[in-house]
C-alpha cells in the first residue's frame, strides 16, 4: 500500500506544482517529476529489500501486496524513469508548454492504475485498475494536438478500450455467476475442477480483455496504430509499462483465479494466442518502414515471448518473466530513446531516413543497434539472457507440446533478427544521399540512452539480478496456487 | 651401415629444391644451375656408393650365409601413428631393386642436370626464364623419386608417389605460358590422381587386412600365412560363410577382397606407368622440356608402375587373378602403343609412345613371372630391361631433344638428313634405336630376350603377341632414325644458321648414356636382383633359340624400315592410303583422347557438375530463398488484417474472442 | 441488448452513435451483474456493487470519449469512423 | 578466476576492443591488433606446451586447466573453462588466422569499426573453444556469428546485403533448433532429483539422458551445429556468404567459424548423447558424405574465385562431420585435424584471393589469367595452398584426409564385416573419389587464373604482394607445411582425447 | 412464481429494452438514437427497481440518464451539421455486424441458457437499506469497498483532467 499511496502523494504534488506555482518555473516540472520519482523508486527498493517478503493482505483481501509486487512495481518505477527523463525535451517543447502538467498527472495517474492491477485481488479493483490504466493514456495519446494521427490514434485507442472492457466485464458477469464472488480466493475454490461452458466463454472473454491491454493477436490491431500516432514518449510508455504491467497482471489472474479450473483450459488456449501473437506480429514487422509502427509490431511479438514465461507455470518462468520485462524495457526504451531523438531533432522517423546514420550519427546508431540486438537476443546483451531463460523456464514445463511452442517461437526468433537487422543495415550498411545530419541530442536524451544502454549491456552480464528475482518468486507465496 | 649417407641421398634434394625454391631469383642462373648439378653430383656419388656396399659389400644385413640378399631397414621413423599397427614411416630400405633404383635415378637424373645446362639455354647462350625455378623442381622430382623408391612401407610410397606426380605436374607445365602445357600439365595429374585414387583404397583394403603398411611385414610374412587368412574356400556355401562370418576374408562382388586391393594398387601403378585407358597424359606430358621427358616420362617416374608391382610381387603372386590382369593390361599396351608409335610426326610423341610400350614389356613380363617357371625369370628381366630401358630412353629423349634443341622443332617433317650436321648425336641415337630395337649386344637386346623367354615359358601365345610388339618396336624406332637422319637432304630455313652439334654439358650424357647402353647388357642382373633374393645364374636360363628368334625378328623390322624410309620415295605414302582407317585410327591414337574429353567435359561437367550447381543455386538455395518468400508472402496475404478501420479491429477482436472460446467449449464437450 | 450494442458498435458510422452502442453494451453488463446476484447470489451485495461502479466508470469513459470526438471534430469536422483510416497496415 | 589461463583467451580480446576505444588513428589501431594477436599466439602457444608437459607428467583427466565459477545459480549455469588437445589444436587455429587476418586487412577501410567487429567475433571463437558449460558455449557461439553481418554488410562486395542476410539469418536458424537441443539436454543432464547442470563433462559423468530424448536432441544439436558446417543441405549460406565477405572475415570464417559446427557437433551432439550418435550417425552420414562430393562438383563448374573456393570448403567441412560421425578413433582424429588443416589453407585461399580482388577488382576466372606473370609471389603462394587443398604430401592437407580415410574405411570396414550394413564403406569410397574431383577444379583454377597468358592487358601493371601481405600469407604457409611434416606432433596432441576410456563412454567398442 | 401484475410488467419492459435498444443502433436520426437510449436506460432502471435494487435503479437514473445521456446530446449538437443523416450502410458491413452480433449472441445464449437453474425462481432477499450500502462502500473489511471507492474517485478526477486537455483548444 506504501507505494500506492507515495504515488498518489507524487500526483498530488505535481498536480499542486502545476497549478499553483508561477508560470516561470513550470519548466523544472518535468525534472522535478523525475527526481520524485527517483526518490518514490529509491523508497520502493527500500521495502522491497528492508521489509518482510511474506504476503500482506488489506481491504478484506482485495488487495494484497508481497515481496514479488513490490519488486515488479519497482521494475516499472525505473522504466518510468527512463520514460520520464527521455520526454523532458518533449515535454518542455513548445508545444507542450499548455499541457506539461497535465502529461504528467496522467502518466501518475495511469502507473497507479497499473500498481492496482497488480495488486488488485478482487475484480472489481482490477477492472477500475485496468480502466485508470486505459483511459487516460487515451487522453495522453491525443496529447500531439498538431498532429492528425494523434487524434486518429486517441479515438481508435478509446473505442476499443472501451468496447474490450465491455467484453471484459462480460466475462466477469459470467465469472460471477458460475462462482457468486469476485475475490480471487473464493471465484478460484468455487471454481475448483470445474469446466463448463459457460466457465470457459468467461475465460476467453477475461483472456481478451486483458490480451488487449497486452495487445495479443488478434486483439492486437489497434496497437500499430496508436504506437504510431500517440507522441513518441507516450508511445514508448505505452509499449513497455503498460504492458509489462498487464504481463504480471494477467500471469496473477491465471494464476489465482483461473488456475484451479479443469485440466488448464486457459493454457491451451495460451498456446494458441502464443504461436499467433509471435507469427503474426513478426510478420507485420517485415513490412513496416515507420520505426514506430515497427516497434509496435515488434513489441507485440515480444509481448508473445513474455507470455512463455506464464504457460512454463513455474517460479523459474515468473522469474524469467519478470527479468523479460525488466530487459526488454530496457531494450524498448533504448529504441525509443534514440527514435524519440532523431525525432526531435529532424521529424523523421521512418526506417528510409535512417540509412547511413552511423555515418553522422555513430553514437545514436550504436545505442539503436544495441537496442536492436538486445530484443533479437543476441549476446552478450541482456536480451539473449532474458529469451534464454525463459525459453529455459517454458521447456521446463516438461511436455512435448512446450518443446513444439519453443521451437515455433525459435523460429519466429529469426524472422524477428531479419526484421531488427534490417533496422541495422539501414544505419551502418546502406548510404543515402539525405542522410540526416549529424546533430547534438539533448543531454535528457543522452542520460536517458545511456542508462538504457547500460542496462542492456549490464542486465544481462550481471547474475544476481536474475538470482534475486528468481529467490523473491521462490519466496513467494503469490503463486502458491500455480505452482505444481 | 650408417644413417648418414642413406639421409644425405634423401636430404641433399629436398635442401636444394627449397634452396634454390627460395634462394633461387637472388642467384644467377648459372650459379643455380651448377648448384643443382653438383648437389646431383653428390647424391649420385653417394648413390652408386650404396648400392655397390649393398650388392657388393657382402654384409651380413645384406646377404645372408645361402646368398640371399636381404631386404635392409637403415632407419625408419614414426611419421604419422594412425592406430597402434598403422603407422606412417619414413624411412630408407635397401634391396636389391630399390639400390638398383637408387643408381637409375641417380644416373639419370645427373645426365639431366648436367644436360639441362646447356639444352635451357637458346643459341646465344642466354638462360631461359625460371632457370633457377627449373632445377628447384628437378631436385624435388629427384628427391621424391629417390624418397619413393626406397620406401619402407606402401604409405611413404604412396605419399612420395602423390609428390613425384605433384613435381611432374609442375615440370611439365614448366612453360606455364603456353596453353597447351598447362592443359597437358593439367591432365597428367588428374589422371593420375584418379588412379591413385584406386591405389589408396587400395592400400586402404590391404592395410585392413594385414595390419600393417611395411613392405617387409607384407611380403617377407610367410606366404602361407597370409593366404590362410585371405582365401576362403570356396568349395562349398558353407565354408565360404563360416571364412566370412571368423572376418577372414570377404567375398566382395565376385572377387576375394586381396585381389580388389591388389588389382586396385596395380590401377595406381597403371595410372603411373601410361598403362592402357590411362594412358592419355603421357604423349601430351612430351609439353615439357625435353630433359624433363627424358628424366620423369621416359626412364624413372613412369616405371614407379612397374616398381610397385614388383615390390608387392610375392603379394601378387598369392592372387594369380591379379597377375593375369597385370599381364593382359601390359600386353593390349604394348601393343597399342607400338601402333600408335608408327604413324606419330611429332618425334617425342613417337618416344613417348614407346615409352608405353616398353613399360608394358615389363608389366607383361612381371605377370607372366612365376616362381616355377626359371625361379621368376620374368621378374628379374622385368627389372633388368626397366634398368636398360631407362639408360636407353633417356639417351634417346636427350639426342631428341639435342634435335629439337638444334631445329626448334618437335616434327620430324622439319629434319631429315641431320646426320651430317650432327655427327654425335647420329652415333649415339643410333646406338639407342639399337638398343631398343633389341640388336646384339646392346643391352635392349638382353633384357628384352629375358622378356620374352620369361613370356615363352609362360604362355606361347604371350610369346608371339610379344614378339609382334618387338617387330614393330624396331619398325617405328627404325623409322623415326631414318626420317630424322636420313630420309632427304636437310634444307636449312630462311634465317636460320645450320643446325650443329651442342656444347660439351649436352653432348656429355649422350655419350655416357651411349656407352653405358653399350655395356649394360653384360652386368651379370640375375646374380644381383631377384624375386625372392636368391641369386641365379643368369646365363642359365638364356634361351638361345629365343634370342635367335627375336634378333631375326629386329633385323626384319629394321631392313623393312631401310626400305622404306632410307631415301625419298613414296612406299609410306601407298601404305598409308592401303589402310587409310586403320591408319587414321591410329594416328589419332585410337581416339582415346577424345573419348576422355568427352566423358570429362561432357558427362562429368556437363551431366553432373553444371546440373549439381545448378540444383544447388535453384533447388536448394532456392528453398532456403523461398523460407524468406513465404514469409513475406505471408506478410502481404495478411495485410488487409490490418485495414485502419477500427470496427474492422473490433469485429477481428470479437471474433477473435468467441473462438477462442467456442473452439476451446467444443473440445472439451 | 448487448449483441444489439455490439451490432450498432460494429455497423455505425458516427462516432457517437458507436458511443451509444457501447453504452448500451455496458448496460448489460451491468443487469447482468444486478440479475445475477438477484437470482442466483441473494446473500451479498457483490453484483449490485459491481453495478454501482460500472456506472461511475461507464461515466467516466463516455465523457472522455466525448472530449476526444470532439477534438476530433474540431481537428477534421468529421465523425464518421471510416474516414479513420490514414493509417494502416 | 584470472589465476586460470584460460580465461585470457576471452580477456585479451576484451583488453583489445578496449584498445581501440582509445586508438587514434590507423598507426595505433594495427599495433593494438597486431600485438594483442600476438599475444594471443603466444598464449596458445604456452599453453600447448604447459599441455604437453602436463600430459607428460601422467595427468589423466579428460580436461586440464579446468575452472568453473558459478554465474546464474538458479540455472546452475557456470562460467566453465577447461581445455584438452582438441581445443587446444583449435586455439592455436584461432590465433594464427586471427594473426594472419589482421595483416591481411592492412588497408581495410573504417579500420577501428572493422577491428571492433572482427574482434568481438574472435572474442567469440575464443570463448565457445574454452567452454565447456553448454550455455557459455551457446553464448560464445552466437557472440561469434553476429559481428558476421556488419563485416559483411559493411565491407563486404557484390551482393553482400543479400549475402550477409542470408548468412547471418541461416546459421541463426541453426542456433535456433541449437538452443532447444542444449536446453533440451540441460533439462536431462542429471539423474532424477539431482541438481541439473550445464556442464559438458559432469553430463557426460552422469550419462542420463534418456535414450527417446536423445533421439531427438541429438538431431536438434547435431543440425544446430552442422549448420555452421555446412552440412549438405543447410550450406548454402556458404557461397554468398564467402563471395561477399571481406578478406579477413572469409578467412576467419572458413578457417575458424566454420569449425565451430565440426567441433560443437563432437564436444556436445556426439559425446553427450553416444547411443543416437551410434543409431542416428547414417542419416547424417548420408548428408555430410553428399555434402563431400557434391561441393567438389559445384565447386568444379563456378567461375568466381570465392565461390569455388567456398564450395570446396563444403566438401572439406564436409568431410570433417563426416569423420566425426564415423565415431572411430582415427576418423575422429583426422575430423580434427582436417579442421586446423581446412581453416589455414583455406584462410590462405582466401587471402590470397582477396590479396588478387584487391588489385585486379575482378573474382571472375574467366576475365584473368597469366598471373603468374604479373604477381608470382602471390601466384606461387595459390598454387601451394591449392597443392594443400588437394592433398599434397607435406602440406597439411595430405595429412587430414589420409588419417580420415583410414580411419573411415576401418569403420566401414568393421561395419560390413559385423553385417552391419555397407553405408559407412561405401560413403568411404565416395568421399575418397574427391580427392580426384579436388584436383580437378583446384588445378582448373589454377591453370586458368596462374598460367597461360596474360587475359587482360590492364593487369600488367600490377603490382606483387606487400610486405604485410607477404607475412600474412607466410604465416599460414608455414603452418600448413607444418602440420604437413610433422603431423604425429598434432596426432599426439589430439589424441590424448580420443582415448578407449572416451570410446567406451561413447558406448562405442 | 410471482404475481400474474409483475410478470407482465416484466414483459413489457423487456420487451421495450429490447425494441428501444434496437431502435437507438438502427435509427439514422443520431438525435433519437439518443433519445431511445435514454427510454432503454430508463427501462433498465425499472428492472432494476424490480429486482429491489432501488438504490441502484436511482443511480441508473441520475447518472445515466441525468448525466450521460445530457452528455450525449451536447455531444451531439456540438458535432453534427443540421440535418446531417448518417446515410444508408452498405450491406456488406451490415452483414459483418450481423454475424458478429449474431455469433454473440448464439454463444452467450447458449452458454446462459446451459444453465437454466437461473431462472427458477427469485430467491427471497431483504432490500439493501442506505445505511447498509453506505457502509459497505466505506468499510475495509471483507466484501466492503473502501479501496475501489477511492480508486474510483482518481479515476475520474484522471478523467476529467485528461478530458479538459483533450478538449481544450490549444
Amino acid at each position: 500500500m506504501k507505494q500506492e499511496i507515495g504515488l498518489l502523494v507524487i500526483f498530488l504534488l505535481v498536480f499542486l506544482y502545476d497549478t499553483f506555482m508561477p508560470k516561470n518555473s513550470l519548466k523544472a516540472l518535468p525534472v522535478v517529476t523525475t527526481l520524485l520519482m527517483v526518490v518514490f523508486t529509491a523508497l520502493g527498493f527500500g521495502i522491497c529489500y528492508g521489509g518482510n517478503t511474506s504476503a500482506v493482505a488489506a481491504f478484506g483481501g482485495m488487495y494484497e501486496t508481497s515481496a514479488v509486487v513490490t519488486a515488479i512495481k519497482n521494475i516499472l518505477n525505473i522504466g518510468v524513469i527512463i520514460v520520464l527523463i527521455q520526454s523532458i525535451r518533449w515535454a518542455n517543447g513548445e508545444l507542450m508548454i499548455m499541457r506539461r502538467g497535465e502529461f504528467y498527472e496522467l502518466l501518475l495517474v495511469t502507473l497507479f492504475g497499473m500498481y492496482l492491477m497488480i495488486s488488485a485481488r478482487h475484480f472489481l479493483l482490477f477492472v477500475i485498475g485496468l480502466e485508470c490504466a486505459s483511459l487516460p493514456l487515451a487522453a495522453m495519446v491525443a496529447f500531439d494536438k498538431n498532429r492528425y494521427e494523434s487524434h486518429e490514434a486517441a479515438v481508435k485507442y478509446i473505442l476499443t478500450a472501451v468496447f474490450s472492457s465491455a467484453i471484459f466485464m462480460m466475462g466477469l458477469s459470467f465469472v460471477y455467476a458460475c462462482a457468486g464472488s469476485l475475490y480471487f480466493d473464493k471465484i478460484y475454490n468455487a471454481l475448483y475442477g470445474e469446466h463448463t461452458a459457460m466457465l470457459v466463454l468467461a475465460l476467453a472473454f477475461v483472456i481478451s480483455g486483458v490480451g488487449f491491454k497486452l495487445s495479443l493477436v488478434p486483439f492486437h490491431l489497434w496497437t500499430a496504430d496508436v504506437y504510431q500516432g500517440a507522441p513518441t514518449s507516450v508511445t514508448s510508455y505505452l509499449s513497455v509499462i503498460s504492458k509489462g504491467a498487464t504481463a504480471f497482471a494477467f500471469l496473477v489472474i491465471l494464476a489465482q483465479v483461473f488456475g484451479s479450473i479443469y485440466s488448464q483450459v486457459w493454457e491451451w488456449m495460451l498456446y494458441a494466442l502464443i504461436i499467433l501473437t509471435i507469427t503474426v506480429g513478426n510478420l507485420f514487422a517485415i513490412r513496416q518502414r515507420n520505426m514506430k509502427r515497427f516497434l509496435a509490431f515488434s513489441s507485440i511479438s515480444q509481448a508473445g515471448y513474455i507470455m512463455l514465461g506464464i504457460i512454463a507455470y513455474n517460479t523459474m518462468g515468473v522469474a524469467a518473466m519478470m527479468y523479460y520485462i525488466l530487459v526488454y524495457i530496457f531494450s524498448n526504451l533504448a529504441a525509443f530513446g534514440v527514435i524519440g531523438a532523431i525525432e526531435n531533432a529532424t521529424g523523421k522517423i521512418s526506417m528510409d531516413d535512417y540509412r547511413g546514420l552511423y555515418k553522422t550519427n555513430p553514437r545514436l546508431s550504436f545505442a539503436m543497434m544495441l537496442a536492436m540486438f538486445s530484443l533479437a537476443g543476441i549476446p552478450p546483451f541482456a536480451g539473449f539472457f532474458s529469451k534464454f531463460f525463459i525459453f529455459t523456464a517454458a521447456v521446463g514445463q516438461g511436455s512435448v507440446a512446450i518443446y513444439v511452442l519453443v521451437l515455433i517461437a525459435l523460429i519466429n526468433t529469426i524472422v524477428s533478427l531479419y526484421y531488427y537487422l534490417l533496422v541495422v543495415k539501414a544505419m551502418f550498411i546502406s548510404d543515402d544521399e539525405c542522410t540526416i545530419a549529424r546533430f547534438r541530442s539533448a543531454f535528457s536524451e543522452r542520460l536517458g540512452m545511456w542508462i538504457a544502454v547500460a542496462g542492456i549491456i549490464f542486465l544481462g552480464l550481471l547474475s544476481p539480478v536474475y538470482d534475486y528475482l528468481l529467490d523473491l518468486t521462490a519466496d513467494s507465496s503469490l503463486l502458491a496456487y500455480f505452482i505444481r | 651401415m650408417s644413417v648418414t649417407i642413406p639421409i644425405l641421398i634423401l636430404a641433399i634434394p629436398l635442401f636444394m629444391f627449397i634452396f634454390l625454391g627460395l634462394c633461387g631469383k637472388k642467384m644467377s642462373h648459372l650459379l643455380a644451375g651448377t648448384l643443382g648439378t653438383l648437389g646431383m653430383g653428390t647424391v649420385l656419388v653417394l648413390a652408386y656408393y650404396t648400392a655397390f656396399n649393398y650388392f657388393f659389400s657382402g654384409q651380413a644385413c645384406f646377404i645372408n650365409e645361402a646368398g640371399e640378399r636381404l631386404q635392409h631397414v637403415i632407419f625408419n621413423t614414426t611419421w604419422l601413428q594412425f592406430t597402434d599397427s598403422l603407422v606412417i614411416k619414413l624411412g630408407f630400405l635397401l634391396d636389391p631393386i630399390s639400390a638398383m633404383m637408387l643408381v637409375v635415378i641417380t644416373t639419370i637424373s645427373f645426365m639431366v642436370h648436367l644436360y639441362s645446362l646447356g639444352y635451357m639455354r637458346d643459341h646465344h647462350g642466354v638462360f631461359e626464364k625460371g632457370f633457377q625455378r627449373f632445377y628447384a623442381f628437378l631436385s624435388l622430382f629427384s628427391f621424391s623419386m629417390l624418397g619413393l623408391v626406397v620406401a619402407t612401407n606402401i604409405f611413404q610410397m604412396y605419399i612420395f608417389w602423390e609428390l613425384v606426380g605433384a613435381s611432374s605436374y609442375l615440370l611439365i607445365g614448366f612453360y606455364y605460358t603456353k596453353p597447351s602445357a598447362v592443359s597437358a600439365s593439367k591432365k597428367a595429374f588428374i589422371v593420375t590422381r584418379f588412379a591413385d585414387l584406386g591405389f589408396l583404397i587400395g592400400i586402404l583394403t590391404l592395410s585392413y587386412y594385414t595390419g600393417t603398411f611395411n613392405f617387409t611385414d607384407l611380403t617377407s610374412v610367410p606366404v602361407e600365412g597370409l593366404a590362410d587368412t585371405f582365401r576362403v574356400d570356396l568349395s562349398t556355401p558353407e565354408t565360404v560363410l563360416a571364412g566370412i562370418s571368423s572376418g577372414a576374408a570377404p567375398i566382395f562382388m565376385g572377387a576375394s577382397v586381396l585381389t580388389w586391393a591388389l588389382v586396385l594398387i596395380f590401377v595406381g601403378g597403371m595410372g603411373k606407368s601410361a598403362m592402357l585407358p590411362l594412358h592419355i597424359w603421357l604423349p601430351d606430358a612430351m609439353e615439357g622440356p625435353t630433359p624433363v621427358s627424358a628424366l620423369i616420362h621416359a626412364a624413372t617416374m613412369v616405371v614407379a608402375g612397374v616398381y610397385l608391382v614388383a615390390r608387392l610381387f610375392p603379394l601378387y603372386l598369392m592372387e594369380n587373378s591379379a597377375l593375369v590382369i597385370v599381364t593382359v593390361v601390359g600386353a593390349i599396351t604394348a601393343f597399342y602403343a607400338a601402333v600408335v608409335a608408327c604413324t606419330q610426326v611429332d618425334i617425342k610423341r613417337v618416344l613417348a609412345f614407346s615409352t608405353i610400350s616398353q613399360i608394358a614389356f615389363m608389366m607383361v613380363s612381371l605377370g607372366v613371372a612365376r616362381p616355377e617357371y626359371h625361379e621368376g625369370l620374368g621378374y628379374m628381366a622385368s627389372m633388368f630391361h626397366l634398368f636398360t630401358h631407362a639408360m636407353f630412353k633417356a639417351l634417346l629423349f636427350l639426342g631428341a631433344g639435342a634435335l629439337i634443341h638444334a631445329i626448334g622443332s618437335n616434327d620430324y617433317t622439319e629434319m631429315h638428313g641431320l646426320r651430317k650436321y650432327m655427327p654425335i648425336t647420329h652415333w649415339t641415337f643410333l646406338i639407342g634405336c639399337l638398343a631398343i630395337a633389341g640388336i646384339i649386344p646392346f643391352s635392349g637386346f638382353f633384357s628384352k630376350d629375358e622378356i620374352l623367354s620369361a613370356a615363352g615359358n609362360y604362355s606361347v601365345w604371350v610369346y608371339i603377341w610379344m614378339s609382334l610388339v618387338a617387330f614393330m618396336t624396331a619398325f617405328y624406332m627404325f623409322r623415326l632414325y631414318y626420317l630424322i637422319f636420313w630420309w632427304k637432304e636437310h634444307t636449312v630455313r630462311e634465317g636460320h644458321h645450320a643446325p650443329h652439334d651442342q656444347p660439351w654439358t649436352m653432348s656429355v650424357p649422350l655419350i655416357i648414356l651411349a656407352a653405358i647402353t653399350c655395356v649394360a647388357g653384360f652386368i651379370p642382373f640375375g646374380n644381383l636382383v631377384s624375386w625372392n633374393g636368391e641369386p641365379y645364374d643368369f646365363m642359365a636360363h638364356f634361351d638361345w633359340s629365343i634370342a635367335t628368334v627375336s634378333l631375326i625378328v629386329a633385323v626384319a623390322a629394321i631392313l623393312l624400315a631401310t626400305v622404306m624410309y632410307r631415301k625419298e620415295n613414296k612406299l609410306p605414302a601407298k601404305m598409308k592410303n592401303a589402310m587409310p582407317a586403320l591408319w587414321r585410327w591410329a594416328f589419332h591414337r585410337f581416339y582415346w583422347d577424345e573419348l576422355y574429353m568427352f566423358i570429362t567435359h561432357k558427362i562429368i561437367f556437363g551431366c553432373v557438375c553444371r546440373p549439381l550447381a545448378w540444383f544447388d543455386r535453384h533447388i536448394i538455395d532456392g528453398t532456403m530463398d523461398s523460407f524468406a518468400i513465404v514469409t513475406n508472402k505471408a506478410s502481404n496475404a495478411i495485410k488487409p488484417l490490418q485495414s485502419g478501420q477500427v470496427q474492422m479491429y473490433v469485429w477481428l477482436y470479437l471474433i477473435g474472442a468467441l473462438l477462442l472460446g467456442g473452439i476451446t467449449i467444443l473440445c472439451l464437450i | 441488448m448487448f449483441c444489439c450494442g455490439l451490432y450498432g458498435f460494429l455497423t455505425r458510422r458516427n462516432m457517437i452513435a458507436m458511443l451509444v452502442s457501447l453504452e448500451l453494451m455496458l448496460n448489460a453488463v451491468d443487469m447482468n451483474f444486478v440479475i445475477f446476484n438477484r437470482f442466483l447470489f441473494p446473500g451479498a451485495m457483490e453484483g449490485m456493487m459491481f453495478t454501482l461502479f460500472a456506472i461511475g466508470i461507464a461515466a467516466a469513459e463516455t465523457a472522455l470519449a466525448i472530449a476526444i470526438i470532439i477534438n476530433i471534430f474540431r481537428s477534421v469536422h468529421n465523425i464518421d469512423v471510416r474516414e479513420l483510416n490514414q493509417m494502416k497496415f | 578466476m584470472f589465476e586460470n589461463i584460460l580465461i585470457y583467451f576471452v580477456v585479451i580480446p576484451l583488453l583489445m576492443l578496449a584498445g581501440l576505444g582509445l586508438c587514434r588513428n590507423i598507426r595505433q589501431i594495427r599495433a593494438v591488433a597486431v600485438v594483442g594477436s600476438l599475444a594471443l599466439i603466444g598464449l596458445s602457444v604456452w599453453l600447448l606446451v604447459d599441455y604437453l608437459a602436463l600430459r607428460a607428467a601422467g595427468e589423466t583427466a579428460p580436461m586440464l586447466y579446468t575452472g568453473s565459477w558459478m554465474w546464474f545459480r538458479p540455472l546452475n549455469i557456470h562460467l566453465a573453462v577447461g581445455v584438452d588437445g582438441i581445443s587446444i589444436a583449435m586455439l592455436l587455429l584461432s590465433s594464427v588466422i586471427v594473426f594472419a587476418g589482421s595483416f591481411a586487412s592492412w588497408k581495410i577501410p573504417q579500420p577501428k569499426e572493422f577491428f571492433l567487429w572482427l574482434i568481438l567475433l574472435s572474442t567469440g571463437v575464443f570463448g565457445f573453444f574454452i567452454s565447456i558449460d553448454m550455455f557459455t558455449m551457446f553464448m560464445f557461439y552466437e557472440v561469434a556469428l553476429i559481428p558476421m553481418y556488419l563485416l559483411i554488410g559493411v565491407w563486404g562486395s557484390g551482393n553482400k546485403n543479400y549475402s550477409a542476410m542470408k548468412l547471418t539469418l541461416m546459421l541463426m536458424g541453426g542456433s535456433a533448433f541449437l538452443m532447444l537441443g542444449l536446453i533440451g539436454i540441460y533439462y536431462h543432464s542429471a539423474p532424477a532429483g539431482e541438481q541439473l547442470t550445464w556442464n559438458l563433462l559432469e553430463i557426460v559423468d552422469n550419462a542420463s539422458i534418456p535414450h527417446g530424448w536423445q533421439s531427438f536432441l541429438f538431431p536438434m544439436t547435431f543440425v544446430g551445429f552442422g549448420v555452421l558446417g555446412a552440412m549438405f543441405p543447410f550450406h548454402t549460406w556458404s557461397p554468398d556468404g564467402h563471395a561477399s565477405a571481406p578478406t579477413a572475415v572469409s578467412m576467419l570464417h572458413a578457417g575458424v567459424l566454420m569449425k565451430l559446427g565440426g567441433y560443437g557437433c563432437f564436444r556436445v551432439a556426439i559425446y553427450t548423447m553416444p547411443q543416437a550418435a551410434h543409431e542416428l550417425a547414417w542419416i547424417f552420414l548420408i548428408l555430410t558424405g553428399i555434402s563431400v562430393v557434391y561441393g567438389a562438383f559445384c565447386a568444379c563448374v563456378k567461375t568466381d574465385l570465392k565461390y569455388i573456393n567456398a564450395y570446396s570448403s563444403v566438401s572439406h567441412c564436409g568431410l570433417v562431420l563426416f569423420a566425426i560421425l564415423m565415431l572411430n578413433e582415427t576418423a575422429m582424429t583426422g575430423a580434427i585435424m582436417q579442421m586446423l588443416s581446412h581453416g589455414l589453407m583455406t584462410a590462405l585461399f582466401f587471402a590470397l584471393i582477396g590479396m588478387i580482388y584487391g588489385r585486379t577488382h575482378t573474382r571472375e576466372i574467366t576475365q584473368m589469367g597469366g598471373m603468374m606473370q604479373i604477381m608470382p609471389y602471390l601466384s606461387v603462394c595459390y598454387v601451394i595452398a591449392g597443392m594443400a587443398s588437394l592433398g599434397l604430401p607435406g602440406l597439411s592437407g595430405f595429412v587430414a584426409e589420409m588419417t580420415i580415410f583410414v580411419g573411415s574405411f576401418q569403420a566401414g570396414m568393421q561395419d560390413y564385416l559385423a553385417g552391419a550394413g555397407s553405408l559407412r564403406l561405401v560413403f568411404t569410397i565416395i568421399a575418397c573419389c574427391s580427392i580426384v574431383i579436388t584436383a580437378v577444379y583446384i588445378l582448373r583454377v589454377v591453370g586458368k587464373l596462374l598460367f597461360g597468358r596474360v587475359y587482360d592487358e590492364h593487369h600488367l601493371k600490377l603490382t606483387d604482394a606487400e610486405w604485410w601481405e607477404r607475412l600474412s600469407t607466410v604465416t599460414l604457409i608455414v603452418c600448413v607445411a607444418g602440420i604437413g611434416c610433422f603431423p604425429n606432433f598434432f596426432n599426439n596432441l589430439i589424441n590424448f582425447t580420443f582415448t578407449p576410456e572416451i570410446f567406451s563412454v561413447l558406448g562405442i567398442k | 412464481m410471482e404475481s400474474v401484475g409483475s410478470i407482465i410488467l416484466y414483459v413489457v419492459v423487456a420487451v421495450s429494452i429490447v425494441v428501444f435498444s434496437v431502435l437507438a443502433v438502427t435509427t439514422r436520426k443520431i438525435l433519437r438514437a439518443a433519445t431511445y437510449l435514454l427510454f432503454t436506460l430508463f427501462a433498465t432502471a425499472v428492472v432494476y427497481f424490480m429486482l429491489d435494487f432501488e438504490f441502484l435503479g436511482a443511480v441508473q437514473i441520475a447518472v445515466y440518464a441525468g448525466g450521460i445521456v445530457v452528455l450525449f446530446v451536447f455531444a451531439i449538437l456540438l458535432t453534427s451539421h443540421p440535418g446531417d443523416n448518417s446515410s444508408r450502410l452498405t450491406s456488406k458491413r451490415r452483414l459483418l455486424g450481423l454475424v458478429g452480433a449474431l455469433a454473440m449472441l448464439v454463444v452467450t445464449g447458449w452458454t446462459l441458457l446451459s444453465r437454466c437453474a437461473l431462472y427458477a425462481s427469485k430467491p427471497a432477499m431483504e432490500n439493501p437499506d442506505m445505511k447498509q450500502i453506505g457502509q459497505t462502500l466505506m468499510g475495509t473489511g471483507d466484501g466492503q469497498y473502501l479501496l475501489p471507492f477511492e480508486a474510483i474517485s482518481v479515476l475520474l478526477l484522471a478523467c476529467i483532467i485528461g478530458g479538459v486537455v483533450v478538449a481544450r483548444k490549444r
